[in-house]
């Protein structure tokens, strides 16, 4: 897996030829608030990706809520579920084939370390998404929440953009010492 | 096969035109999972569609080597997660009928309450998904506004909303509080008109009849040679329900009735799903009525649960059909074989030879009619 | 030994039980099958439990539902197996799946048919258990198509090759793959 | 037609013509600049056809049904049909001959819509079944 320098570098051999400076921070604001997802449910995260792009946690409220079938159209892949060893080549031809302004969210235990499915003897299951390529935002949980999916959201904006426009949910314990 | 197309203009019998291979592959919007379909296509026709399972295999049978029986329970929500409680409830049944726990019957009544009550929620994501599949995107968010309402009433008493993991072995893990009968009581009131509305919006639509009514026929005889069960079986008229045909839990004690349909096409499967969750209103209902007091779960339990020798086997209803545990025990904490027989597996294996000859669009609605989860095919 | 020979309602002809023979009693042909629900015979009594099946030549013994969770079980012989599938097809059942059971200890592997029917409340169950270095034994995806699909996921799992299966390739296992994964000795 | 009108329309014709192959040719030197160079790849199948994840099986160049070619000549048949209502709508303002323009449009897309008739017959849009399915 190369290391945090290089993946880096890679990311800027990427970038375009022309940078500009304020111009920037306004595409990436405009990035940031339209993020396309790619439909790419893979096991019982999926539904709660489809909760969340539903009506109560309605991702259209932070533009996310266009779900991309074609990898061409899409700018983030949300891996929603088991990354199996059969499905590994696929997951990576889909990366490839996304355009190169692209994020990767890692939804769910299994798609961050294989979650319950990581045992001695295992034989089938990839643990963790980030050993096939870089992955930008990991959302916890077993299946996280649809709230989670939107907290991975704005924590994908916020690496965006640099500032977080939403505001942040302190526990209550925070909140009363304040 | 004939190769000569009827509906090309030339009478002259001419080359056989070529067929292409198109993926339906593991990333397809229609597929609702990591389902992999080769589809040798003769134009607009499938030739011959042979699905490609295995993209999402998770060991389920393995990991049930290799763990004892409570551990092993958070699996079983996880094989198929839309209808977590009936699947959960057939290993937990598999196991007191082995070690011959007796259950409360306040628990069996929250069990069937909870079964159906989620029966309802998968139904309802098969609704808004299938009309996904024809086109209709509005569907999806009624279904899940009102799907949402029965997450609530179950994260209320589970703390989950997908993959409760509920049942224990001899009953329930905690008793139903008020906040919990009350809402469902609520919830019933509020489905059955919404129902209705389901019907007029969407059930009476003249063009889901035109992309329903007659596609992908499947006759009983072919449902009994690829072992066919749930709605697809109801949906060609035949009565098989193992609430009715194999008793089990509370349900002899439970009045309600199978719907079936005899055409066998697309449509007389989307109203078995329609017509059951009609069905599954009624039995909360009764269940809420008659809920007996009582303990929710058997007092004296061995510490160490050990199933005497033998294979023991329990089927449930789930949502999408005849789900069959099999636990082989050979005296051991830890199940010696978990087999776990889905309803996905034997549904899709048909679609082979059902969808031959068929539109691509009608091969697509009716593999969305057939229902399918495919961490339930491929487990 | 078997009686080859294609299956006579192979041709989809709706009737359950074959055209050459009677029909059994007690199975109503499907066409005049009212739709309303089924009211459930309780299973056979604990202690006279009848064999239903008694007719078929499949040696089956009652067993205690209550208990195992299926009315009848027989053991044949591994070759006796597709016969015993045909009487089965003939008498109306489904095939409910395949499982496969790897007793290392006795150097055997079980592997298990579960039968349920449509309309009777019957289960019944046909085991047999072949030599565990070279474990075959004959399919039976002629009788039942839907066997298909379990055969070739028990091959994965346990390396039990079914003779005359259409193709006995990986099902849930990645297409190259050469291991069984649920055989006791497996090592990752 | 004096001398510097005639310039005049040219120079008109010829802008027109340098803005068209404009509007053609700019949006790839904008790409050039603006878009990525290129994308991070793990298999390098950026290229690819998309085919749901899988690589695609046999080629694309085959030989199909002749329907999509008579569907594909029905929709030029009509876009052509548009192409030249556009100048006539500027043309034919004059009140005088109101009834008379109607009805010349009317022949113009009326023979038009005779292909219509003609596919119709030879049974395009009926996508007929092509062989009744086994078990029905």
């Amino acid at each position: 897996m190369e290391t945090q320098a290089d993946s880096a570098q890679l990311l800027r051999d990427c970038s375009p030829l022309v940078k500009f400076a304020r111009l920037d921070d306004l595409l990436a604001l405009g990035r940031a608030n339209s993020l396309w997802p790619l439909t790419f449910g893979l096991a019982c995260c999926a539904i709660e990706m489809m909760a969340a792009g539903a009506a109560r946690f309605d991702l259209a409220r932070f533009g996310a809520e266009v779900f991309r079938p074609s990898p061409r159209q899409a700018d983030v892949m949300i891996v929603a579920g088991t990354v199996n060893k059969k499905m590994a080549p696929a997951i990576k031809t889909l990366y490839d084939q996304m355009p190169e302004p692209k994020w990767v969210i890692a939804m769910g235990n299994c798609a961050i370390s294989g979650g319950p499915f990581v045992f001695p003897g295992q034989y089938a299951v990839v643990e963790g998404v980030d050993k096939l390529f870089p992955v930008d935002v990991f959302i916890p949980g077993c299946p996280p929440r649809p709230e989670a999916l939107i907290e991975g959201i704005l924590k994908l904006e916020e690496k965006l953009t640099g500032k977080r426009r939403w505001p942040r949910v302190k526990p209550e314990g925070e909140q009363m010492k304040k | 096969m004939n190769a000569q197309a009827s509906i090309s203009p030339s009478p002259a019998a001419g080359p056989p035109k070529e067929t292409f291979v198109l993926n339906l592959g593991p990333q397809h919007p229609a597929t609702h999972g990591v389902l992999r379909v080769k589809m040798t296509m003769d134009g607009e026709y499938l030739v011959r569609a042979e699905p490609v399972c295995g993209y999402v295999h998770r060991m389920q049978e393995k990991m049930g080597e290799n763990r004892t029986y409570a551990q092993y329970l958070p699996n079983t929500s996880r094989i198929d997660y839309l209808s977590a409680m009936n699947y959960t409830h057939a290993f937990v049944g598999a196991v007191e009928r082995a070690a011959r726990i007796q259950v409360p019957p306040r628990a069996e009544y929250i069990r069937v309450i909870t079964s159906e009550l989620n029966r309802i929620s998968s139904h309802l994501v098969w609704w808004g998904a299938f009309l996904l599949d024809l086109g209709g995107f509005t569907p999806l968010l009624y279904a899940f506004d009102d799907r949402e309402k029965i997450l609530d009433l179950l994260e209320g008493i589970t703390g989950s909303r997908l993959t409760y993991c509920y049942y224990r072995f001899g009953g329930v893990c905690n008793d139903v509080d008020e906040v919990f009968l009350k809402g469902a009581r609520q919830f019933v009131a509020h489905m059955r008109p919404r129902l209705k509305m389901y019907r007029q919006l969407v059930t009476e639509n003249i063009i889901l009849r035109k992309r329903l009514v007659g596609i992908g026929p499947i006759s009983p005889e072919l449902c009994r040679q690829y072992g066919a069960t749930g709605p697809v079986l109801r949906g060609s008229g035949v009565a098989y329900d193992v609430r009715k045909a194999e008793p089990y839990g509370a349900y002899p004690e439970f009045d309600f009735d199978i719907p079936t349909f005899p055409e066998g096409d697309s449509m007389a499967r989307y109203l078995v799903r329609m017509e059951e969750m009609a069905q599954s209103l009624r039995i909360i209902e009764q269940g809420l009525a008659k809920l007996p007091a009582g303990p929710v779960r058997a007092e004296k339990l061995p510490r160490v649960l050990k199933l005497p020798a033998g294979d023991y086997c329990y089927a449930v209803e789930a949502a999408r059909g005849r789900f069959l545990v099999r636990i082989v025990s050979d005296r051991k904490e830890i199940p010696y074989r978990v087999k776990l027989r889905t309803p996905c597996l034997s549904n899709l294996s048909l679609f082979e030879e059902a969808s031959r000859g068929l539109l691509l669009p009608d091969a697509l609605a009716l593999l969305g009619s057939l229902d399918l989860v495919i961490p339930d095919i491929d487990r | 030994m078997s009686e080859s020979g294609i299956n006579p309602n192979k041709s989809g002809v709706p009737t359950v039980a074959g055209a050459a023979e009677a029909t059994p009693p007690g199975s109503p042909p499907p066409a005049a099958r009212s739709t309303t629900a089924l009211p459930p015979s309780p299973p056979p009594a604990p202690q006279a439990r009848s064999n239903p099946l008694a007719h078929l030549s499949i040696a089956f013994q009652p067993v205690d539902y209550s208990l195992k969770g299926y009315h009848l079980d027989a053991t044949v012989a591994p070759e006796q197996v597709v016969w015993a599938a045909e009487q089965m097809d003939r008498e109306g059942f489904s095939l409910d799946t395949i499982t496969g059971v790897d007793w290392l200890a006795e150097g055997q592997m079980e592997v298990v048919y579960d039968y349920f029917h449509a309309t009777r409340p019957l289960r019944a169950v046909v085991r047999t258990r072949i030599p565990r270095d070279h474990p075959e034994i004959p399919t039976i995806s002629k009788v039942f198509p839907g066997a298909n699909w379990h055969e070739r996921e028990t091959h994965d799992f346990f390396g039990i090759r079914f003779l005359g299966h259409p193709d006995l390739t990986p099902f849930l296992l990645p297409e190259d793959a050469d291991y069984h994964p649920l055989r006791k000795d497996f090592t990752a | 037609m004096d001398e510097d009108t005639l310039y005049g329309d040219l120079i008109y014709m010829f802008a027109f013509g340098l803005a068209g192959l404009g509007f053609a040719l700019g949006p790839f030197g904008v790409v050039y600049l603006l878009a990525a160079r290129k994308t991070r790849q793990t298999a390098n199948k950026t290229q690819q056809a998309i085919e749901c994840g899988m690589d695609p099986i046999g080629d694309a160049w085959i030989r199909y049904s002749a329907v999509y070619y008579l569907y594909a000549l029905v929709f030029v048949a009509f876009a052509v049909d548009v192409l030249y209502l556009i100048p006539v709508a500027l043309v034919y303002n004059d009140p005088q001959f109101v009834l008379r323009d109607f009805v010349e449009m009317f022949i113009f897309v009326g023979l038009l819509s005779l292909v219509i008739v003609y596919a119709w017959q030879k049974g395009i849009f009926e996508w007929k079944r092509k062989q009744t399915p086994p078990n029905s």
